[in-house]
């Protein structure tokens, strides 16, 4: 049995990034995009952790806390925009949303 | 935050206080034009502190700030302030101020926007003349297209969008020539602080000559030395009676300032190397530019070409590189920001009533306007170089540079010789604007209504005025705020160049 | 860094989860996955000697934000609008080829062992105290500024949430 | 009693007021004058004029006032430090604003408030009932402040500043009816004076040339400065160094004394620069007087007299112009020729002031001349004494003129028809003497005093001249001489026109005399140019001036032994440098004889001979008209500008201005030649763009980014998805990019 090193959180931190990654891209609804989103944030958090382990620095977690205390704004803001659109287009549909058109 | 920071930045209050406003009724249209104007006094006053604080006897740089912006490539936010930048910051402020006061009521859609750009237009000229940096110098240059642009683009005359655009890509072209040298100087010296630049630039030596023809560019185009003028009457005669002062009155002297700031001692050796070629244009550009100057039909187009053949001048002092030429050269760019400001808003004053820049619609406009043709003599005079009057202290000095410089090799009264014609020209052209003007019967029947000239134009001319014969008169103040500096320039320009004798 | 039978049984549940998430058509139960999820990083968190972290996780995520998203849900009601891109297919393929290049170049690094150094993980102190000692000893001002942007959003999302006058109502 | 001779012999600290009362009369007429004489014309034309006059009396009054400081501390000049003007410290350039007080610039200051004083007077009867009344003593004041410091500056620079000045205000007062029009609709006095502004500027480049070098090879611009170092300079033999520049100091000099003609060629009206005076009698008369005949045009007499020690240096030197001619015979040649050629032209003229014009050209070639040979007191002598006959003719010519106006207003009963009336064109005149009699007999005086007439002031000053030059050139000589001969005869045929004979024209015959506002000053200035002569009187015969060791005395060479503190004139002989004499002591007889008979006799021909039984009419032909002098109404050199100078430069300034500089450069090169390529290559590559309404190498770029833009704007859906696609895809390839290559 192997120990685990850092190179498997890596590796599961990964696999975690392109899940999320993909359902931004995959899905239609804005909240599981937001979802998505959060679990990219948590992936990036974990490698965070581990490494401050590795290294030994504290430094790492005190990163992950402003990480977690900015998507927690993020979501509140996030979530308060979809509200509004669903409000004036009601609909969440991501694809039927391009007001940023050229 | 230092006294430079503020001096730069004291404007986006302004701007931010303006946003805040409405637009739309006229009370608050009032409310932008006073804010504009107050935030521009007050840094008027702010760069008199500067002024107050400003220790004549020093050659270096003053009131420095300093901090790391991006420090990984060795860029800095370093400001400061020397001889060679303090009148340019003064005539600034005060431009700023007269052209926003210009702008009262000729200015009439989109005022908010209006104000805002020229409050955002000041930030980028202080920054150009106080940037001690080539990455934060290169960032300023660059901004103060913008407003510019939009300005001469949305309030402009007929012609705005084809000038505007020539302008900004004109002037753009030429830039980028220079970021290829302020990079390369930049990634090979590990710094971009001018003075650490200055003090190692035997590392670029080799290449200097490239590198000084890559600043140049940029600055020829925007001074602008003949051949490449081509911009400007297109962006003079479009743009708005402020945007004509502020860009006759400073952005001009940005490209001289840069030869003074960056080529000259940054490439002394290439600056010797190409000070005749230079010469020669600039003086090829004092006679054209006066030449070009005489037929034309309309008043601005006129005072723009007259810029090409005033600037030439500069250009010479600039190129004579000993004391007297470079300080005749810095004072005769805050001259000619003062006179040609001051004439564009005498047209502006006129173009406002009668909506036409052509001399066949005037003549006889003395009788109508005795003040104001009074005050249009004396503009037109101190264009001319007339002695008592600021042009002619500027351009003596210059000459006097020219006359003993030896850069321009031995025989550099030829120069200075056929430079010296440009008085002459001058005259000519000068005078014969002001006859097709002013002179001559009154037998246009629209003139004949035309109303003098009233309070607030009067307080801004007589603003100008003040400085005309200041300058004319006692300038004595003027010079011992830039010598230092500059004598510590022409020794430093001396001592690298050995041929020099 | 922990017991490796813990580790794989950890990870196999997040990744799962986050797969739940990812396909399931049910909004309601996309956001019940990913709290599953967090909480299996809290856990591993709190393997990883980090407690104070993992405790902000469930907290934070697993319990407020997660909460708030179903919060939205249910208010929205728009539980039910599930499925992925439809006419576009070469931007699901792309997407695809994406998540997994970018796991196969990690794989590939991984597996020459070159990316990152494998030594041994150092013990350090990362209690709650130590954490706090160290945020308020050199990220004060972050701190506060995080303070600040708490308010922004909340004030934001209040705009936001408030119905036009005269429009809507 | 103490104070008041304090106050006398030490005037020095009250030089600057000679400054300031002109100056408190430009800002008190310009600012407030014109609504003055608005209100009430009569009373304010009394308070303005008078104002102005008294500004220009007081002025007098302190030159006055340092005249006798100066005899009070035997002649010793004094510089007054106002404040510093220029000062470049590190190019060691230092200029003050400072008044030099000797005795030339004090003879200088006298003679220009004195005449200045009268012709203020003058004026207001003159002009009154003109609507810009005030403006025009605001003219005036401004012309004496620019004067004075002109004759006042202790530096070159200061001296310039006068120069340009006094030139501004002839430009102005030139132009001072700019809404005249001739014929054509052009407004001719707005022309001329522009004309006269740029024929000084020609000089004026000249001027500053000159400067430029003085500077370099001296080190200062100050005169005692200046004239100090030369001295030294040229005892030592260093040569003149500077920059990479070399060169001895004669020929430094050679060229700063031959810019110094040039410069006054055009403010003194010389060949080839003089065209522009006959132009300026446009202004008004009395500014004809004071500016264009007794002042401003002798400011380039003053600078060569005040560069006295620059041209005897050059004439030491040996250096020579070319290898041809030395700078000081030029300015004698250019002189001696000018008074010549334009001696001749005002054989043809008919209007009264052009004649004048014409003279005064000539006179000031004879003091140019003068001063060229190194007689510099002779110059001055003429120069004052020309001030005083010379702006008495204008100004009776002015009486005149007016007379005949007024005659014309009353024949005309108000009725301004136009039947092609000059009231300056002397082929109108005649029989005035009956009608104008004191105007007469002034006008009498002045001429024979120009003509040198024994023994009024002309005689002397001309006289001293000749003799000088009879001893040192005589080809100079000769020139003069016939010169002379012409001056008697155009001014015998212009008396006999205007004052002998029946009236040619119905106005002259209504004409009258001047008011006597008008008419005062006119006798004061007879009684100068009656008596103008004893400034100088040289001594009659050898024994009287070996009585007095050939030095001035009693009232023999008053002038001399006064100007001889200022002018310090040298020679170098084998002994070195010495003094040399600036004039004949002793009268020549026959240079004296021989003159007063040509003048008599020229006077005698015209009056007599070709001018007497002729004109009868209006419009009778000149007898000379068709004889060779009259080529030269047409011949010199101002056709040759005007002609031929100017339309070629207004044809090249237009070429250079539409075809070069617009079409070419702007329209072709930018838009042809660089836009047009651009954009085709741009349509090529884009594929999608229309070539209509392209416009400019830059525009071209614009629209070249604009339809780039609109392609690559398809890409900006809107959609996020888009947008997070393609970041995810940079974001693989850089992390790709970094792990695997850079490994």
């Amino acid at each position: 049995m192997p120990d685990v090193t850092i190179d498997w959180y890596v590796a599961l931190s990964i696999i975690l990034f392109a899940i999320g990654a993909l359902g931004v891209l995959l899905r239609r609804n804005a909240i599981i995009i937001f979802m998505s989103v959060e679990m990219m944030l948590n992936s990036a958090n974990l490698l965070f952790v581990a490494f401050s382990r590795h290294l030994g620095d504290l430094n790492g977690q005190v990163l992950v806390f402003f990480v977690i205390t900015v998507a927690a704004a993020e979501v509140a803001v996030g979530l308060a925009l979809i509200v509004t659109i669903f409000r004036t287009k009601q609909s969440i549909n991501i694809d039927e949303i391009n007001l940023l058109k050229g | 935050m230092g006294i430079l920071t503020i001096v730069t930045f004291l404007p986006l209050i302004g701007v931010a206080l303006i946003l805040l406003l409405n637009q739309g009724e006229n009370e608050s249209e009032d409310k932008i034009r006073w804010l504009a104007l107050g935030t521009s006094a007050v840094t008027f006053v702010v760069s008199l502190i500067v002024l107050a604080k400003f220790k004549t006897g020093v050659g270096g740089l003053q009131m420095v700030e300093q901090a790391d912006w991006i420090p990984s490539w060795g860029i800095q936010y370093y400001l400061g302030i020397d001889g060679l930048s303090i009148l340019m910051i003064l005539l600034t402020a005060f431009i700023s101020l007269v052209s926003i006061a210009a702008s009262w009521t000729a200015i009439g859609h989109q005022i908010k926007q209006y104000y805002i750009f020229m409050l955002l237009m000041e930030i980028g000229m202080m920054g150009v003349f106080l940037a001690q940096d080539l990455f934060l110098f290169y960032v300023f240059w660059e901004f103060t297209l913008i407003p510019m642009y939009f300005l001469i683009g949305i309030w402009g005359g007929k012609e705005r969008i084809y000038a505007s655009i020539k302008f900004f890509l004109y002037t753009m072209a030429g830039s980028l020539l220079m970021l290829l040298a302020i990079l390369y100087m930049g990634i090979k010296g590990g710094t971009f602080a001018l003075p650490d630049l200055i003090a190692g630039r035997a590392a670029f030596a080799d290449v200097q000559n490239i590198l000084f023809l890559g600043f140049a560019i940029a600055f020829a185009i925007k001074v602008p030395i003949f051949p490449f003028h081509s911009w400007l009457p297109d962006a003079h005669t479009q743009a708005p009676t402020a945007g004509s002062i502020v860009l006759a009155g400073v952005l001009l002297k940005m490209g001289t300032y840069g030869f003074i700031r960056f080529n000259l001692p940054l490439f002394p050796e290439a600056s010797v190397h190409y000070a005749p070629a230079i010469a020669v244009l600039a003086i090829i550009g004092i006679i054209y530019g006066a030449l070009v100057s005489l037929p034309q039909k309309d008043v601005k187009k006129l005072v723009a070409y007259s810029s090409v053949s005033h600037l030439g001048f500069v250009m010479l002092g600039i190129f004579s590189l000993n004391e007297a030429g470079i300080q005749g050269a810095i004072l005769q760019g805050v001259n000619h920001g003062l006179s040609t400001g001051a004439l564009f808003f005498l047209v502006g004053v006129l173009y406002e009533q009668r909506h036409t820049r052509l001399f066949s619609e005037y003549g006889g406009v003395w009788k109508a306007m005795p003040v104001f043709s009074v005050l249009a003599l004396i503009v037109t005079l101190s264009s001319m170089g007339l002695p008592g009057l600021n042009g002619f202290v500027g351009e003596f000095t210059i000459l006097l540079g020219s006359m003993g410089a030896a850069s321009l090799g031995p025989n550099p009264w030829i120069y200075t010789a056929f430079a010296t014609t440009g008085v002459i020209l001058a005259a000519v052209y000068l005078l014969w604007m002001f006859q097709r003007v002013f002179m001559g019967p009154l037998d246009n029947p629209k003139n004949k209504a035309l109303r003098d000239i009233n309070t607030r134009e009067l307080t801004i001319m007589l603003a100008f005025l003040l400085f005309i014969f200041w300058i004319g008169i006692a300038p004595s103040g003027y010079f011992a705020l830039m010598d230092s500096s500059v004598a510590e320039l022409v020794s430093n320009i001396g001592t690298a160049v050995v041929a020099l004798p | 860094m922990g017991n490796p039978i813990v580790f794989f049984i950890l990870a196999a549940i997040a990744i799962a989860a986050a797969m739940g998430m990812l396909t399931s058509r049910n909004a309601v139960h996309s956001a019940l996955f990913l709290v599953l999820n967090f909480a299996t990083i809290a856990v591993l968190y709190i393997v990883l000697n980090a407690p104070f972290i993992g405790m902000v996780q469930i907290t934070v995520y697993a319990g407020a934000i997660m909460v708030l998203f179903l919060f939205v849900i249910m208010l929205l009601g728009a539980d039910k609008l599930g499925g992925v891109v439809g006419e576009d297919k070469w931007q699901r393929y792309l997407a695809g080829f994406l998540a997994v290049a970018l796991v196969v170049v990690f794989g590939i690094v991984l597996a020459q062992g070159g990316g990152v150094d494998t030594g041994t993980a150092t013990a350090i102190d990362s209690s709650p105290a130590a954490l706090g000692m160290r945020l308020f000893e050199g990220y004060v001002f972050p701190f506060e500024v995080t303070g600040v942007l708490l308010l922004t959003s909340m004030i934001g999302v209040v705009v936001l949430g408030r119905k036009k006058r005269g429009k809507d109502a | 009693m103490r104070v008041i001779t304090y106050f006398f012999m030490n005037a020095f600290n009250l030089a600057p007021l000679i400054l300031i009362f002109p100056l408190i009369g430009v800002l008190a007429n310009g600012l407030v004058g014109r609504r003055f004489v608005e209100t009430d014309r009569k009373t304010g034309e009394v308070w303005s004029g008078w104002f102005g006059s008294l500004m220009a009396i007081s002025s007098f009054v302190i030159a006055a006032l340092l005249f006798f400081s100066l005899r009070s501390q035997e002649f010793h000049a004094e510089v007054i430090y106002l404040f510093d003007w220029f000062n470049v410290p590190s190019a060691g350039f230092r200029i003050p604003w400072a008044l030099q007080v000797d005795t030339l610039s004090v003879t200088m200051m006298l003679v220009v408030t004195g005449v200045g004083s009268l012709i203020h007077i003058y004026a207001i009867g003159y002009m009154h009932g003109d609507p810009d009344f005030s403006r025009f003593f605001t003219y005036l004041n401004l012309f004496l402040f620019f004067m004075l410091i002109l004759v006042t500056g202790s530096s070159y620079l200061m001296l310039f500043v006068g120069w340009e000045g006094v030139g501004l205000c002839s430009y102005l007062l030139i132009g001072f009816w700019f809404d005249r029009v001739d014929e054509t609709g052009h407004p001719m006095n707005a022309t001329a004076g522009r004309k006269a502004f740029v024929a000084n500027r020609v000089g004026d480049l000249a001027m500053i040339l000159a400067m430029t070098l003085t500077f370099w090879t001296f080190g200062s611009l100050e005169f005692n400065t200046v004239f100090q170092s030369a001295v030294e300079l040229f005892e030592k033999g260093h040569m003149v160094e500077f920059g990479l520049f070399s060169a001895s100091l004669g020929s430094v000099l050679t060229a700063v004394t031959a810019l110094f003609l040039m410069g006054a060629a055009g403010k003194s009206a010389q060949i080839p620069l003089y065209v522009w005076l006959p132009d300026a009698m446009a202004g008004p008369t009395p500014v004809s007087a004071l500016i264009h005949a007794a002042t401003m045009v002798t400011s380039g007499i003053y600078l060569i007299v005040r560069s006295n020690v620059l041209f005897e240096i050059v004439r030491a030197s040996g250096s020579l112009i070319l290898g041809v001619i030395s700078a000081p015979d030029l300015v004698a040649y250019t002189g001696a020729a000018t008074a010549l050629l334009a001696g001749m032209i005002a054989f043809t003229q008919f209007d009264i002031k052009k004649v004048l014009a014409y003279s005064t050209v000539s006179q000031l070639g004879f003091m140019i001349a003068a001063a060229g040979m190194g007689a510099y007191v002779a110059a001055m002598f003429h120069l004052i004494t020309h001030a005083f006959f010379k702006a008495l003719l204008f100004l009776s010519a002015g009486s005149v003129i007016h007379g005949m106006e007024h005659g014309h207003h009353e024949i005309a009963h108000g009725d301004h028809h136009d039947d092609g009336f000059d009231p300056q064109d002397m082929r109108m005149m005649g029989g005035l003497r009956h009608k104008m009699p004191t105007t007469y007999v002034v006008y009498m005086i002045g001429a024979l005093a120009l003509s040198g007439i024994v023994p009024l002031a002309g005689f002397w000053s001309k006289d001293e001249l000749l003799s000088h030059g009879s001893d040192n050139n005589f080809a100079v000589y000769l020139m003069l001489a016939l010169a002379a001969f012409f001056t008697a005869f155009y001014m015998g045929r212009q008396l006999k026109m205007v004052f002998f004979g029946e009236p040619r024209h119905a106005a002259a015959e209504h004409a009258h005399e001047s008011a006597p506002l008008m008419t005062r000053p006119l006798i004061v200035l007879a009684a100068l140019a009656a008596l103008g002569g004893f400034l100088n009187l040289p001594y009659f015969t050898e024994g009287m001036a070996a009585a007095n060791q050939h030095k001035p005395g009693g009232i023999f060479l008053g002038l001399e032994g006064w100007l001889e503190h200022s002018i310090q004139s040298f020679e170098l002989t084998a002994e070195g440098v010495l003094h040399m004499p600036h004039t004949s002591v002793v009268m020549s007889r026959s240079v004296a004889g021989l003159s007063t008979l040509l003048a008599l006799a020229a006077l005698a021909w015209a009056f007599y001979g070709v001018y007497g039984k002729k004109p009868k009419t209006a419009d009778e032909r000149d007898p000379l008209q068709s004889t060779p002098i009259w080529w030269f109404a047409i011949l010199p050199l101002n056709t040759f500008y005007m002609k031929g100078v100017i339309p070629l430069f207004n044809r090249l300034a237009h070429w250079l201005g539409y075809a070069l500089d617009w079409d070419f450069w702007h329209d072709f090169v930018h838009n042809r030649l660089i836009r047009d390529p651009f954009v085709g290559f741009a349509n090529f590559a884009a594929d999608i763009l229309d070539t209509q309404g392209v416009d400019g190498l830059v525009n071209g770029a614009g629209k070249t980014v604009r339809r780039l833009a609109s392609v690559i704007r398809l890409s900006q859906t809107g959609y996020a998805r888009n947008y997070a696609l393609s970041i995810l895809l940079g974001a693989v390839a850089l992390v790709a990019y970094f792990l695997l290559m850079v490994n």
